[in-house]
């Protein structure tokens, strides 16, 4: 699947997408597979409550499951308006 | 209904006498439009709006469809800039239209509401003594438990 | 601040481009528009619009420096049209600019409740069927005791 | 003083402004004198609930004083917005 990463997760992380080869069955699984690669990972993973996540381009939560999900994204709260 | 998600500038004073032109059957016709502060007093070199082209688009388009479900609305419009801002910049705004002024207000605070928390934009504020990334408000979670 | 009381059309995008330029200290803008509805669904001909020359613009001047009063703004503007107008013409505008976008809309809502009962105008309907003054509705009355 | 009349009160009373000589002390009592005159004005002042006053260009009671006043206006409730 896509992993997405914007706003200072794209920073922390040093790039904006890559392509993850997974078996996790949750984002939360997911998010564990991520912090256990590099301590940029861990790092930008460190406070999910400060993170959110969307997948398929729909905002959702990270005991999700990742069933048929084709793109993940992880970024802080956001600021529009 | 008309979402524009664009980086170049749009004209405050056109978007509106268009969106008043389309829809004369409703008597109440609201607009916001929000503009680059400087909040650092005089620090502020630039502001960069990050976004997820796409989820973007989806994300107003979803809360422009409520927003229509819930009060009698005729035409909506939003538009929302990223990319690179100077303070006075018009960041974005959003119109509404409708027969009864409070349905008017109501969803244009609505949609502000949502835009501001649930649309993928982020905010990067560059001043004379660095870059920071914007932190949400709670004031701003907190104002979606009224609708 | 701005009041204008006029028998002139006004140019909703010029205005509100205008209302923008001068004040860019304020993040958030607000406007409302009021537009000639025909409720008797094709049969309003034109619409009439009395006032009160000297009461309005002092009685519009004091809801505004109410509103001032109340919510911190910037800048304000009230225009309201007199005379003669047809279903679509645009009778009337308000622009209110803030730090804060609940500020500019509470700030607007209060001067359309109050313009709608609080200041001298009167409006006439000229109808195929012939002509009518239009009554006061409750609802406008209830709406200030929410200030 | 000056009385004015607006909307269907200049309608039913046939005039939007006229000079007045009164020792009314207050609108009440002057509501009382015009409604005297003539059919006209004691029609148009039938339903006082129904009609607003304004003294020198600012809302008031029918029960405030005139004193001092140099214009009176009366009107139904406003339509305006």
């Amino acid at each position: 699947m896509d992993v997405l990463y914007f706003a200072w997760m794209r920073e922390r992380i040093g790039l904006p997408k890559e392509r993850v080869e997974t078996d996790a069955a949750t984002v939360a699984e997911l998010v564990t597979e991520l912090s256990a690669r590099e301590d940029r990972y861990a790092a930008a993973f460190a406070d999910l409550s400060a993170l959110r996540v969307a997948l398929d381009q729909e905002l959702s939560d990270f005991d999700a499951s990742l069933a048929g999900v084709r793109e993940v994204a992880f970024f802080p709260p956001m600021t529009g308006g | 209904m008309r979402i524009a998600v664009q980086e170049q500038e749009f004209d405050l004073g056109a978007e509106s006498n268009a969106f008043a032109d389309r829809d004369t059957a409703n008597g109440a016709i609201v607009t916001f439009t929000g503009v680059v502060r400087d909040l650092a007093k005089g620090n502020l070199d630039r502001m960069e709006i990050e976004h997820y082209p796409g989820m973007t688009e989806r994300a107003i388009t979803k809360i422009a469809e409520e927003a229509r479900a819930r009060w009698s609305l005729g035409d909506v419009l939003v538009i929302h800039r990223y990319g690179r801002l100077v303070p006075g910049d018009r960041i974005m705004m959003v119109a509404t239209a409708a027969p009864h002024r409070k349905d008017a207000f109501e969803a244009a605070e609505y949609l502000m509401d949502y835009l501001k928390s649930r649309a993928p934009f982020w905010k990067k504020e560059i001043t004379t003594s660095g870059a920071e990334w914007v932190a949400a408000k709670d004031e701003d979670e907190d104002a979606l438990t009224r609708w």
